[in-house]
């Protein structure tokens, strides 16, 4: 076998931030991330997913919750997401498959699918009003709330951390490149 | 431009979602018990009702549900929107108003 | 004189900051604060603009955004911006102006010859005539088109960028005039948020012009300021000038336009936004949008000089403008006696006509005491002067209005102010469907009832009194905020005192008569910029034009860039009298988006260039570009087309290519087809529903490949699917097909089939795809991988899970080539890595990239479909030739009893099959049919058409494959295929699959 | 009928245009006709004037609850042509076209029929094998059609961008397309009509049909029963609430299809220009305004009014094909309900009831179609049987199978 150093790509290396210092944009690297369908009204899933993560899936719309090691976001009435640190998602999909057995669902590693990018800043708010249809205002949508919505053409999972404000985006990665150009140059006005 | 309830996440813009026509139109246990015209009626034939009608809406850019709602296809206006399999809520009495 | 109309003090521009500016090449002075209208004003320059059939000398009417004369362009080249309002351009130094629609200039236009045969060209002229020759039309056609249109195309490449924003607000105010003003100051203080929108540069509306009025014993601006400071304190209240909201549509979303640099010139950075477009979201909306005042049609009414009384009292105490020294004020209100009192103080000579007997009141009165003439029951009957207002003719009305009588007497003047009443601005309302009423006292329509949340105030609501908009404001804005869940248990605080002086009746009379019959010499304008007169409407209701909608298409009225502001309602009130019904018998033409003209580029917002549309890339695409690729774009993906090596046109790479691939081994990227997991007892049953062959069976590590079809039962997507493990199975789809066949799976198991137990999640990204295809491929993937490739160990259609070059991955034995070929699918994030290292393994075979022309010639080689190229939607699996992938025994899957109809059982359908041409060089155009006969000269009767048509180097000769009237039946008969040039070519049907008919070559060399 | 003519023209402007006569009587409706048209768009006029012209009958109604030519006639951008994929469609268009040709003549009414030709823009590909497609299948057919280098587009269209997003790779032009317009159509027909005895009547709304033992007797109006031998239904985006009237159900769904108009400029582009990738469709009128198509609101919808993410959609397309549009303004935006079958073609036929015949489902793309389908459904009602023409549209091919797919090989049927 021919031995090569390993080499992760992301669709957003040495692409160039904004200049100005109202808005960051970074990228999260290869944050892990699983997809798991499921029944929150069934006990089985629901214990299934909190012995091996150790949090409680989040039932309430748009919320997520947060763990030591994993963080459970809710996507869907029986859509989560769970994050994982890099190179965390194989073992928790193996584990949790294992774990759910015959129950109903299904356990899906999307880490490679979505890229994720952090945008952040005091006029990070109105970079997004440029291209998503979302009330933004801080008494509608706020740190502890995720939503899947739109941004320009693109289908986005996005995550408010805090009331900085930060913005965690998800993003299929063939559109991670434009996504973070039209960041870039929405926030060109901001400086 | 509508504002659209969905279920499962509150009041989203329109270009959130998709709509897929009309709702309730169950797919036949048994094709092949149908004429030639049943089966075109189901494949192809629409109510297409001026005033309140059901159809179904998905919210691709959201939680990726499907979803029915009853809407006045004059007014533009939504009555509710339910989820599937939930019983569809009666059509307002000013019908033909 | 440099600025002869300037009045010394006053106004609201600052005197300090001084600007220059051109016009037509000429410079002149003005000030900041001026608009280019009143700058020019200022200067005496009244003719700014040609109108748009007559070509006749125009200038300027109003002082607003309904202005449809003073049209002209600002800058030039890339950044001209044609059929500009001059009434509405802030100026600035440097400003560059320029006239519109005449030719060689604004003061000699040869266009104006339009004027003098105006007789040949009333409305709707050219229905009647340029009909014979035939042959002629398009020439008359030319020559009607140069001499429409208005203002000429920027240059292309603006310079300039352009933004979007989405908002929501729980009260949206459109209109910062005082009933604007008071509303946003009740909703504000609920702590609502509120969004407050006006089009000019400052806030006031009517009260920026009205320098006596009074608020609280204040001059009236005093409150404007404190309104102002006090919204500005407020967290929760958006405060936007120079935006105009442009449309209100369903569920409250509004649009407005906010003019960021305009007013500053052209800027040497577009770092910021000329315009930003809104998007806004309100719960409750006020409309506080003013009201426009209608002219007074008589005769010749169009010189420059003619203004609206309105218009002329805002140069005056706005801009500090006198537009002229000798005024006459031509009104049937006592609005305009405002003016007259305004122009007289600043020094004016001033003469009123009045259309009313007896009109008494304050203002009247005033006027009289300062010695102004009236003239009453007067009125003026014809114009003098031409490029400039030169004087009036006035004569006595007779009592019913309709007639004059006495004698014709001259008034001198350079000016006529005129005011025939005021239209409220219902526009935005009736966008939103508002339903209007037509008021007899106000001689006009206002709002009624509207089935979305929003009150209108003030006077486009049709309270034309000061305190009346400040109270229905304050209300109204209270109200909204309540009904949007703010404020509760507040009350409309009491509204500030603001006196006028009583207005006395109206005297209406929609249209001014002459000494002569209507039409004969003077034109009376409803309609300004596209020369719609009163002679129009009576022609069009003497043809039987009758309808409004039928009287604005005939005569083009209100169908200009003003889009009617000034003119709609005495239109509809003429054809009324004409027609002897009542006004809302008539009714209203629709008023549609957008309230003023809007530019294409604020709408695109940066949605231009590179970011118009994404270009999805797969995760080696720095390697395709390191390697050379041309691409082609397949739906929103770029994928490598080809790969040429230098000197190499498109054929010889991909003869190239294609060779290299059946003669040693390639590699491509297949990372863009589309992708899902799907997992669940119910997932067989899903595929079951999907394809049309049988799925219970298939193990796990096995691959199988299915075509699915709509309900019509036509062919849509096709697809390898694998089952990874118990209830779990991969599926493939085409590029293009991958989000249709998501949201088909989506629609089932949702809506049909919610209690199935089967989930669906795309993971067309999550995998990066390289594909190695030919003999030696075994041989390159041996080095980098830790399984066993033998045949046995790995055969044909298996799956197997393993790492490469040190990677987890997931490597499919399938071949779309016919080819040994392993589809190796590692986390995206390896994508290149892995692809380097199979480039770096294959070079001592000669490894070679290709790209998808080549994956097309080779799978057409061995007669393989492409789903969307030899199907089209109308084509069903037997159509095809698949009759093998459709079961006879599962049971019902989707489409199935479709394919019984009557048509669709047929057995003489188009059918696919092969196409080999009798000179083995000719390549067939894909696209070309083949007749049954070939004649001189069309038409012919057509058998189908070729679908895919390649050079192959592997067959060494031209391949294709067809879709032909009972295809199936035809094989080994001889057609032609005529060519566009008159050519044709000799063609014979075969079977599809013209390499390795035995298939011989799927497991490659042994190993 | 007093005879349109520059002569007549001139006549008149010597008597201040006080002499014209009205262009359509409006009578008041008669007991009963034998045949009555519901609908007074363009294409129920044009079936009204080719009973009358070709059929002999004259006895006549048309009944529309607005004004003539208010519904899509009036609201549609206007685009002709007759380039169409599938022999079926392409008879029915080029029939049309013809009858285009010398329709202003025929008419005695300049409806400004401009063949300044039509060009449909290939971006990838597939679009390239497409027009392959059906270029080759429209010059079979005896119909024009000529492939364009990107650099013979660019010689028509100079102020194009070739290189935009999805570039420019070919064309297919057909010369003998353009536009037409509309108002003008509605009028000549029904000033033509009238003057062969057609009533034209409008404010009158058809509110339900008089149907005994399954035969059609005439029809509920807002202004009374009016009876009627046969009726020919021609509503357009209401004719599912005509079906529904009568009794039975059409394979149609409605929607508010969209367009807009800039300001008018002087004249910048040349000829029609559709693309389906780029998704732009637009010409210059006459007038010089740009008038831009725009796609439909994807939901069942009876509002006849513009709404804002279709137009959304369009203006950055138009600003990428052609940049020059930047600066320029949209002065305003409409929309139209359109009729639309799954096989984006038309549907002709005869119906449930007898005597009752509908031509309906022309959707996005009808106004190019208005003298054929006028004149190939006023032989179907004269002679109770439809014109061959006409026939494979009758609406049982959906039944059957037999689809005419024009919107499954090319992305837009406008
Ligand atoms: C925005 C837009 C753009 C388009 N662009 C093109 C294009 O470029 N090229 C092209 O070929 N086609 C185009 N079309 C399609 C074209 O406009 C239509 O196919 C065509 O005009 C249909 O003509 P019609 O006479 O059948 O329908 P309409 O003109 O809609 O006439 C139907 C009439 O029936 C009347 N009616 C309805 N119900 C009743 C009743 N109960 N009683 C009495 N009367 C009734 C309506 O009031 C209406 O006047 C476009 C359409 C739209 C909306
Ligand atoms: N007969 C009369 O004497 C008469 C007639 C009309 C008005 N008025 C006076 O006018 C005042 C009425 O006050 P008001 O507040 O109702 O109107 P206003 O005219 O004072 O203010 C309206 C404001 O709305 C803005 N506007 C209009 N359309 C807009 C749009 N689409 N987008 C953004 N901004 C837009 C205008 O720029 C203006 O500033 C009173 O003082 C009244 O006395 C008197
Ligand atoms: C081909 C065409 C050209 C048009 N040109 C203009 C125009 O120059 N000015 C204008 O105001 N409207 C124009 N319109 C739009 C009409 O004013 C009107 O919006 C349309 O007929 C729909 O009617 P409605 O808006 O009254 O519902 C045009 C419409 C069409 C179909
Ligand atoms: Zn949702």
């Amino acid at each position: 076998m021919v031995e090569t150093a390993i080499k992760k790509v992301s669709p957003l290396d040495g692409l160039a931030g904004p200049v100005g210092g109202n808005v960051k944009l970074t990228s999260n690297g290869f944050v892990g991330k699983v997809i798991i369908r499921g029944d929150s009204d069934n006990k089985d899933f629901v214990m299934a997913v909190k012995d091996v993560t150790g949090v409680e899936i989040p039932t309430t719309a748009l919320t997520f919750n947060e763990g030591e090691t994993y963080s459970i976001y809710w996507m869907g009435p029986d859509e989560w997401m769970i994050m994982t640190p890099e190179d965390g998602e194989v073992a928790l999909e193996t584990a949790l498959r294992e774990k759910l057995g015959e129950t109903p669902s299904q356990v899906v590693n999307v880490s490679d699918y979505y890229a994720s990018m952090r945008l952040s800043g005091p006029a990070a708010r109105e970079v997004l009003k440029k291209g998503s249809p979302l009330d933004l205002h801080p008494s509608k949508f706020k740190a502890g709330n995720c939503t899947g919505t739109r941004f320009a053409h693109a289908t986005i999972f996005m995550v408010q951390r805090d009331e900085e404000p930060t913005y965690d985006i998800n993003v299929r990665i063939s559109f991670a490149e434009y996504l973070w150009n039209y960041f870039v140059e929405a926030s060109r006005e901001f400086g | 431009m509508l504002v659209i309830k969905c279920p499962f996440c509150g009041e989203r813009d329109q270009t959130e979602f998709t709509c897929h026509g009309e709702a309730h139109i169950a797919r036949p246990e048994n094709p092949d018990e149908l004429t030639d015209e049943q089966w075109g009626d189901y494949i192809f034939f629409r109510q297409n009702i001026k005033g309140y009608q059901y159809e179904r809406w998905s919210h691709d850019h959201g939680c990726g549900r499907w979803f029915n709602a009853l809407r006045n296809s004059v007014t533009d206006q939504f009555v509710d929107t339910y989820k599937i399999g939930e019983e569809k809520p009666a059509i307002p009495s000013d019908e033909g108003k | 004189m440099s600025q002869s109309n300037r009045i010394k003090t006053g106004g609201r521009i600052d005197r300090n900051k001084p600007v220059s500016f051109t016009f037509d090449g000429k410079t002149f002075q003005g000030f900041e604060g001026d608009t280019l209208a009143s700058a020019l004003l200022a200067n005496n320059v009244h003719l700014m603009g040609r109108s748009f059939k007559y070509h006749r000398p125009r200038g300027v009417l109003s002082a607003g955004s309904e202005e449809p004369n003073a049209i002209v362009t600002i800058g030039s080249g890339k950044r001209s911006d044609p059929n500009t309002r001059a009434t509405v351009v802030e100026m600035f130094d440097g400003l560059e102006a320029s006239s519109q629609n005449c030719w060689p200039s604004l003061n000699f236009d040869i266009g104006g010859i339009n004027n003098k045969l105006s007789r040949f060209f009333p409305a709707g002229f050219y229905y009647k005539t340029f009909m014979w020759p035939k042959s002629m039309w398009m020439k008359y056609e030319e020559i009607i088109r140069a001499s429409a249109g208005m203002g000429v195309a920027p240059e292309e490449g603006d310079p300039d960028t352009y933004a979007v924003k989405h908002e929501y607000c729980d009260v949206l105010i459109a209109g910062g005039g005082p009933a604007g003003l008071s509303a946003a100051l009740t909703a504000g203080r609920t702590g609502a948020r509120v969004i407050l929108i006006d089009e000019q540069n400052e806030f006031g509306g009517s009260l920026l012009s009205d320098h006596g009025a009074e608020i609280d014993g204040k001059p009236a601006m005093d409150w404007v300021d404190a309104a102002l400071a006090e919204l500005k304190e407020m967290e929760e209240v958006t405060i936007l000038n120079r935006t105009a909201v442009i449309g209100y549509f369903d569920h409250n979303f509004i649009t407005a336009m906010e003019k960021i640099t305009d007013h500053l010139g052209p800027q040497d950075s577009n770092d910021t936004p000329r315009q930003r477009f809104w998007k806004i979201r309100a719960k409750q909306v006020v409309l506080a949008s003013g009201s426009f005042e209608r002219p007074m049609l008589f005769g010749d009414n169009d010189r420059p000089g003619v203004m609206l009384a309105s218009a002329v009292r805002t140069y005056i105490n706005r801009y500090g403008v006198l537009p002229g020294k000798d005024m006459v004020v031509f009104t049937n209100n006592d609005s305009a006696y405002k003016t007259a009192l305004d122009a007289f103080a600043n020094g004016g000579r001033v003469e009123i006509v009045d259309t009313r007997v007896d009109p008494k009141g304050p203002l009247v009165e005033q006027a009289r005491s300062l010695d102004i003439t009236i003239h009453t029951n007067a009125a003026i009957v014809g114009t003098k002067g031409y490029r400039r207002l030169k004087g009036v003719e006035v004569m006595e009305l007779n009592e019913a209005g309709d007639g004059v009588k006495g004698t014709k007497f001259h008034i001198g003047c350079d000016v006529v102010a005129m005011s025939s009443g005021w239209n409220p601005a219902v526009n935005l309302f009736s966008q939103a469907r508002g339903k209007l009423r037509y008021d007899e006292e106000l001689t006009s329509f206002v709002p009624d009832h509207c089935q979305w949340d929003n009150y209108s105030v003030g006077s486009c609501n049709g309270t034309f009194t000061l305190e009346g908009a400040l109270s229905e404001g304050l209300e109204a804005g209270l109200k909204a905020a309540q009904a949007a869940g703010f404020g509760e248990g507040q009350s409309v605080p009491a509204t500030p005192s603001a006196p006028e002086v009583e207005h006395g009746d109206m005297r209406t009379l929609w249209y001014i008569p002459m000494d002569r019959p209507l039409a004969r010499g003077k034109k009376h304008f409803h309609e300004f910029q596209n020369d719609s007169t009163v002679a129009d409407i009576h022609l069009a209701a003497r043809e039987g034009y009758i309808s409004v909608e039928h009287l604005k298409r005939y005569t083009t009225t209100g169908m200009g860039t003003d889009q009617g502001k000034t003119s709609n309602v005495n239109a509809i009130a003429i054809m009324a009298q004409i027609r002897g019904v009542s006004i809302p018998q008539v009714g209203t033409t629709t008023f549609r988006p957008p309230f003023v003209p809007v530019t294409f580029g604020a709408i695109a917002g940066h949605d231009v260039e590179d970011l118009f549309l994404q270009a999805r890339k797969t995760p080696m695409h720095s390697a395709h570009d390191r390697n050379g690729a041309i691409y082609e774009d397949v739906g929103d993906w770029k994928r490598p087309y080809y790969f040429p090596k230098a000197g190499e046109d498109m054929h010889a790479a991909v003869q190239r290519e294609c060779k290299a691939v059946r003669d040693s081994v390639g590699i491509m990227d297949g990372s863009t087809l589309g992708k899902l997991d799907i997992q669940g007892k119910d997932a067989s049953r899903l595929l079951n529903l999907l394809y049309t062959n049988a799925w219970s069976k298939l193990a796990p590590g096995k691959c199988r490949y299915g075509l699915m079809c709509n309900e019509h039962g036509m062919v849509f997507d096709d697809g390898v699917t694998t089952c990874i493990g118990e209830n779990h199975y991969h599926m493939t789809t085409t590029t293009g097909g991958a989000g249709r066949v998501a949201n088909w799976i989506e629609e089932w198991i949702q809506t049909e089939y919610p209690d199935w137990d089967v989930y669906a999640t795309s993971v067309t990204e999550q995998w990066a795809v390289s594909i190695l295809n030919g003999p030696k491929s075994r041989k390159v993937l041996e080095k980098l991988v830790d399984i066993d490739l033998s045949a046995e160990a790995f055969p044909f259609m298996a799956m197997k899970e393993c790492h490469i070059a040190g990677v987890p991955a997931r490597i499919y034995r399938i071949s779309f080539t016919g080819e040994l070929s392993y589809e190796i699918n590692v986390p995206a994030r390896y994508g290149l890595h892995v692809w380097d290292a199979l480039l770096e393994a294959g070079e001592e075979f000669d490894i070679c990239q290709y790209g998808t022309e080549t994956m097309h010639v080779l799978r057409a080689e061995k007669g393989f479909i492409i789903a969307g190229q030899d199907t089209d939607g109308s084509v069903t699996p037997m159509d095809l030739d698949m009759d093998w992938i459709v079961s006879k025994k599962k049971g019902d899957f989707l489409g199935r009893r479709s394919f019984t109809r009557t048509d669709t059982a047929r057995t003489d359908r188009k059918q696919l099959v092969g196409v080999l041409t009798e000179d083995p060089n000719v390549v067939l155009m894909e696209g070309a049919h083949l007749v049954r006969e070939l004649k001189d000269k069309p038409p012919m009767d057509m058998l189908g058409h070729v679908t895919s048509s390649y050079m192959s180097p592997n067959c060494g000769r031209s391949i294709a494959m067809a879709l032909i009237r009972d295809g199936k039946n035809l094989k080994g008969q001889s057609f032609m295929v005529p060519t566009m040039s008159g050519k044709a070519h000799k063609v014979t049907i075969t079977d599809p699959i013209f390499f390795d008919k035995e298939n011989k070559r799927i497991d490659g060399e042994p190993s | 009928m007093n005879k349109y003519s520059v002569f007549s023209l001139v006549r008149n402007a010597m008597s201040y245009h006080e002499n014209w006569q009205k262009a359509w009587r409006s009578p008041d409706p008669k007991k009963e006709y034998d045949v009555v048209i519901v609908g007074g768009g363009a294409h129920g006029l044009a079936t009204a004037y080719y009973l009358a012209k070709e059929c002999g009958i004259t006895n006549v109604a048309i009944l529309e609850k607005g004004w003539l030519g208010g519904g899509n006639t009036g609201r549609n951008t206007t685009i002709v042509r007759s380039n169409y994929l599938w022999d079926e469609s392409s008879a029915i268009y080029e029939h049309a076209m013809k009858l285009w040709e010398n329709l202003s003549q025929d008419l005695n009414y300049n409806v400004m029929f401009s063949q300044r030709g039509l060009l449909h823009l290939a971006h990838n590909v597939h679009d390239m094998q497409e027009i392959g497609r059906r270029g080759h299948a429209i010059h079979l057919n005896g119909i024009d059609s000529e492939f364009l280098t990107p650099e013979q587009v660019k010689e028509i269209e100079p102020t194009i961008n070739l290189d935009c997003r999805y570039p420019v790779l070919g064309a297919l032009l057909q010369r003998r397309g353009g536009s037409a317009r509309h108002d003008a159509v509605a009028w000549g027909y029904a000033r033509a009509a009238d003057d062969m005895g057609v009533d034209i009547i409008q404010n009158c709304e058809v509110t339900g049909f008089d149907i005994q033992d399954g035969v059609v007797k005439g029809v509920e109006t807002s202004r009374g029963h009016i009876g009627a031998k046969k009726v020919g239904v021609v509503t357009a985006g209401h004719s599912s609430v005509m079906a529904n009237m009568a009794g039975f159900r059409m394979p149609l769904e409605s929607f508010p299809l969209q367009a807009m108009v800039s300001e008018p400029l002087k004249p910048v582009i040349n000829t029609v220009i559709m693309s389906g990738a780029v998704h732009v469709y637009l010409s210059q009128s006459d007038k010089g305004e740009l008038v831009v198509g725009a796609g439909s609101d994807n939901f069942v919808s009876y509002s006849q009014r513009g709404s804002f993410d279709m137009m959304d959609h369009i203006v950055g397309p138009l600003k990428e094909l052609f940049p020059f549009t930047s600066r320029l303004r949209m002065m305003r935006q409409w929309g139209g309900i359109v009729d639309v079958t799954v096989d984006r073609s038309p549907i002709i036929t005869k119906t449930p009831v007898e005597n009752m015949f509908f031509n309906c489902g022309w959707g996005t793309g009808g106004f190019k179609a208005t003298p054929g389908s006028g004149n190939v459904f006023a032989h179907s009602i004269a002679n109770g049987e439809l014109h061959p023409i006409a026939a494979p549209f009758t609406m049982n091919r959906f039944n059957t199978g037999a689809l005419i797919d024009e919107g499954a090989a090319a992305a837009v049927a406008h």
